[in-house]
């Protein structure tokens, strides 16, 4: 058991998967030499060398295409996409082609790739490098979506993503870099499309994913301390495979569901969430399922205001005390 | 030159001459079945023929070797039967049967026989040219020696993945080849009226470092043995090559386009230059009797028909295929 | 009163708008010259010539960055994007430059132009050129999102698109063109934000759009004959503004809700709205909130699966006949 | 060159010169003192310098009147600034305050003030150059002269915005200029080693019809000249140009790199060739005494720490501009 910080933990996983199989290759901007923007990738080029580790020029589209046609042919690439933003210049390949060749081929094709992007507020960059994008990829049939929120998780996430034959796309939030937690020794390999109940609870369920993972942990003390109300968390992990039977079977117990989302209102991944509960739990259903998420707007960069915007502890609290009362 | 001459003197070689005419003749005549039975409307959705452009697909096809693999886009029926694809297959896609080369799943934009190392066609301008580099990065990386190929259009070379791709690929001097199949339009709008240069590829190749190469691609022995140099450099480590291949097409952009847009003569003067009615003389000239080419046109006319009588009795794709092919385990389940 | 198809009414709404004012311009592949490959702008280039009317290179981008750049600087600009899947290729534009502009130069320049673009399936095209991608703008705060349904609508809510001073998505739906529908005469100006009530009905709420309409509407119509259930129909034709006062005040009404999606399940539109349903008309529901989407697949070419997979007014009535008992 | 005959012989005109020097020094004392902010903590977020590059931006701005339009990046203090922007409320951007030019909202990677002609910096990569040929169309289309400036990096010219951008303008002949600024690094990697030609804009130049033009970017003089060549062709209806300007910079990519992937040596290299240094001598050269130069070194340096001093004391912004101006009404509303 080693104590990592998530940005470490980037690194660790890749690591393991090369070093497990010859096929996997890592390609990016700044990646290689320079060890990535965010250092979460320092270390890889020099233990695995130019061929496999490789610096790309300022082209997200022949990142992607280069990746795919990679995976195509019998490598297991992995990209690197410096900010999610980003991937609005390459979405052709998120949205058309990675997640279409396998269908469109009648299964003659596949795609496994690991699309790997920082995502996310929190570093007062503004509006066109903090945004929370995970539904840019959920609602993209073919794709698998993975969001982690520990640097244990994002070591077995990383590492079942690399090993799935499909295209995963794999935020990870940069406001979690730093963030440190124990990751086991050894070989880690997790499983995609399962939840985990971080905190068990009676009265609610609060549904978080990434970086309001630890903002719903500390509401639901919050709420547990001074309101009495106990709640459950679940940290979502994966959004494609989602893992409804986890969701579902906390929300028939308690009877109410929170989501709490980091992506602006319209069509965050909630939303589709909520909508899975109305149907098929709508009578187990206490009352609203109310979402928390930023408002619809594009992200201030300014400090103060960017710490207003996100949902925070408190504003998660407000809100449940309020839907509770 | 006499014919003697010509024969001794023949890079090509004369079997490779029939190849390259038969090839010809059945995109030829493959394409003009499709467009009688779109009419009939027994090919569904869209097609885009390549009439007049036979000589790329043929000759870049007979220079490729098993193993190399391709990229085209939705006028890829050429690509794809020059290949090896059976005609049925693809007949059988673009009328949307169960025997088609997707089951009708993907359609005539999307051809793929990853068997014959038809790796796709991409229907988003400009998409295949990175994934084709990928292709070519996985030989690269594994050390294997095939060659990717990726077709496009005139109309492509203005788009960034374009610009990306052609770039890439020269830095990391991968064995991709990349064909601009220049016919002069892109759909309507003729390539001059939107490029800032003449030749929208050749024109640009200096940009990336690379050869500005042009050919006339009505000529399969032209396109063959620029296609074997770009084929030989690329397997030997020596990086992309750049090729505007020129050409016309005879029809419409897909479907019914009746070509409107194209001044009176053009299409008549580009007709003087049909690639098959040249080549058919230049079998003569090495040698050929009329009596054989006559053998092959009716073998190929017999082949076009026994693909159309086995599509139209072959059934429709099943609705138990419609939600397979997702994902890799063949499922479509995204929650479980 | 002149009967029109929507394709004509497409061409008819701009010029409509050309004519009113001399800084509409309209750009485009093969728009100009030939009329657009849906024929939907046939006339156009005649009648106002080549400096209003242009055709461009295969450049998505540049196609919407100059439709900005002229929008900023006092322009407004109509761009069309042929098919809706290609707004891929330029989804920077859309995600991350249009909607941004005017929050992060705290309202120094806007962007008001209209990108028109070519939606949905029914043409067997397969799956690169026959989505329903309405969501792809609709999670996108700061744009406007419309998606009529008739030819009337087409006309008053494209003139509307064009004067309104933000950037407008104005999704056509590809198997409409050919539908024709009266077309009062005269300038026509309708408003964005607003849904139309098409059937009234007690015993059901359904929500839809594009051709969902019309296959929504035939669904009502057996339901009523056959089911004796009485469903309101709805037509959203604004996604961004969302009607909600027009779609809840029917929802408490009826205290049922069916969305009729085209797009594939995860985040279509009705998520957002199931959500909001579920959140603020909880106690007015009396049952589950039931989505009838196409499956969360890539679509196929043939035509027999094809009219499979896309929701039918048998399917329609299939789900909330067994949804109301 | 007597400094007498110089003077007579000056095409540019000492008045312009004592602009230009000052213009890049502002640029200088203005990044250096947002830098020692930024190690403070004062400066949230990231921030681009361009420390070394100055010229280019006072070159440029020098050269181009009121109603003229520049479009830039997230290295874009020196460009926002150039135009005569006061520091006060570009300072108060970086530092995130109330007296910001978009009183925060923005940051500096979106410096923005349309009442100088400054419409906007991009921070996703070459979004910007299709926006810049927008704006100039409008001039075009509405019979307007003013020239529209497109500012970004050689790693931006890899990017396929950059090609469909460049061809655009040209197809239209639009009157706008790009001027690439190549500092020879995209953030931590060697253009070289990412880009096929050596001259990352200049060698592409001929691949968009457009003349093959390299200035020394560190010489306000040469940068000055070449705009305004630029500027008349693209004011008398002549169409686009691109500009490869070489510069260095000084400073890390962003925030507190420390540009550890430099060779040795190489920064050394540059700074003896400083933009600032060169021009402050140049002036002398041209009879501008030691003791007004001084004079205007103290200007800025005082024109420095008056700005700080007032972003210090501004407020923050308040939380009621968080959700103003999402749309045109000034509100944020997506439902009624
Ligand atoms: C990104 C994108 N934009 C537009 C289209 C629509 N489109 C299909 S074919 C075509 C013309 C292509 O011209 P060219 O590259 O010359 O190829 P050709 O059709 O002549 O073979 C266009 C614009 C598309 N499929 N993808
Ligand atoms: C589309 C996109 N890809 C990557 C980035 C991250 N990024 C920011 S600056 C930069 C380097 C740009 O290099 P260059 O164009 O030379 O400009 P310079 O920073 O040297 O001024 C990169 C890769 C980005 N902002 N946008
Ligand atoms: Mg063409
Ligand atoms: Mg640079």
């Amino acid at each position: 058991m080693a104590e990592l910080s998530y940005r470490e933990a980037v690194a660790r996983g890749i690591a393991q998967e090369m070093e497990r199989d010859e096929r996997v290759v890592f390609l990016g901007e700044d990646v290689a030499k320079a060890g990535g923007v965010f250092k979460a990738t320092v270390g890889l080029y020099d233990r695995f060398g130019p061929k496999r580790v490789r610096d790309t020029p300022i082209s997200e589209q022949a990142i992607l295409g280069a990746a795919m046609g990679a995976a195509m042919t019998g490598l297991r690439p992995i990209a690197e996409i410096m900010f999610s933003d980003f991937l609005a210049v390459c979405y052709d390949f998120i949205a058309n082609e990675f997640p279409k060749v396998r269908y469109m081929t009648n299964g003659q094709l596949g795609c496994p790739l690991v699309v790997r992007t920082g995502n996310g507020a929190g570093s007062r960059f503004g509006a066109q490098h903090s945004q929370s994008v995970e539904n840019w990829s959920m609602m993209i049939p073919g794709l698998k979506v993975v969001a982690p929120s520990s640097p244990a998780d994002v070591v077995g996430l990383l590492a079942a993503a690399v090993r799935d034959p499909n295209p995963v796309i794999f935020y990870e939030h940069k406001s979690l870099y730093a963030v440190k937690g124990e990751v086991p020794d050894g070989e880690i390999l997790d499983t995609l499309g399962t939840a985990k109940i971080l905190r068990p609870g009676r009265d609610a369920t609060i549904v978080a994913l990434a970086l309001m993972v630890p903002r719903a942990l500390e509401a639901a003390e919050i709420l547990a301390r001074d309101h009495g109300i106990d709640c459950e968390v679940i940290d979502v992990r994966s959004l494609v495979p989602l893992d409804t039977q986890t969701i579902l079977g906390s929300i028939v117990k308690t009877g109410r569901l929170f989501t709490v989302e980091e992506n602006p209102r319209l069509l965050g991944w909630g939303a589709e969430i909520a909508s899975i509960a109305a149907d098929e739990t709508f009578y187990d259903l206490d009352g609203p399922i109310v979402r928390i998420t930023t408002p619809h707007i594009p992200l201030p960069a300014a400090d103060n205001l960017e710490d207003i915007v996100l949902p925070t502890p408190a504003r998660i609290v407000e809100k449940i005390v309020r839907a509770m009362n | 030159m006499t014919v003697a001459e010509a024969i001794v003197n023949d890079d090509i070689g004369i079997d490779k001459r029939r190849e390259l005419y038969r090839s010809q003749l059945e995109i030829r005549l493959f394409e003009k079945r499709a467009y009688d039975l779109f009419l009939q409307n027994l090919v569904k959705g869209t097609s885009h023929l390549s009439l007049g452009q036979e000589a790329i697909a043929a000759g870049f096809a007979g220079a490729m070797k098993k193993g190399d693999l391709s990229f085209c886009t939705y006028r890829g029926h050429a690509h794809t039967l020059a290949r090896g694809v059976a005609m049925e297959k693809v007949l059988g896609e673009l009328m949307q049967r169960d025997n088609g080369l997707m089951r009708g799943k993907g359609g005539s934009m999307h051809l793929t026989s990853a068997e014959h190392g038809v790796m796709g066609s991409y229907a988003i301008i400009g998409a295949h040219l990175p994934i084709a580099c990928g292709a070519a990065w996985r030989a690269q990386y594994l050390g294997q020696d095939d060659v990717t190929v990726c077709f496009f259009g005139d109309g492509t070379t203005n788009i960034g993945a374009f610009h990306e791709a052609v770039n890439f690929a020269k830095v990391w001097e991968l064995p991709v080849v990349f064909v601009c199949e220049n016919n002069l339009y892109m759909e309507y709008t003729p390539i001059g009226d939107v490029t800032a240069v003449e030749h929208p590829a050749a024109d640009r190749a200096a940009a990336y470092g690379l050869e500005r190469i042009i050919v006339d691609g009505n000529d399969a022995d032209a396109v063959y043995r620029i296609a074997q140099t770009a084929f030989a450099k690329a397997r030997a480590g020596q990086g992309p090559s750049l090729i505007e291949c020129m050409t016309y097409r005879h029809s419409g952009h897909s479907r019914a386009d009746p070509g409107a847009y194209r001044p009176k003569g053009e299409l008549e003067k580009w007709l003087q230059h049909d690639p098959i009615k040249l080549y058919r003389k230049r079998l003569g000239e090495f040698g050929v009797a009329e009596a054989e080419i006559a053998a092959i046109d009716t073998a190929v006319a017999k082949q076009v028909d026994e693909a159309t009588e086995a599509c139209k009795a072959a059934g429709l794709p099943p609705e138990s295929i419609l939600c397979t092919d997702v994902y890799a385990d063949g499922g479509w389940a995204w929650r479980n």
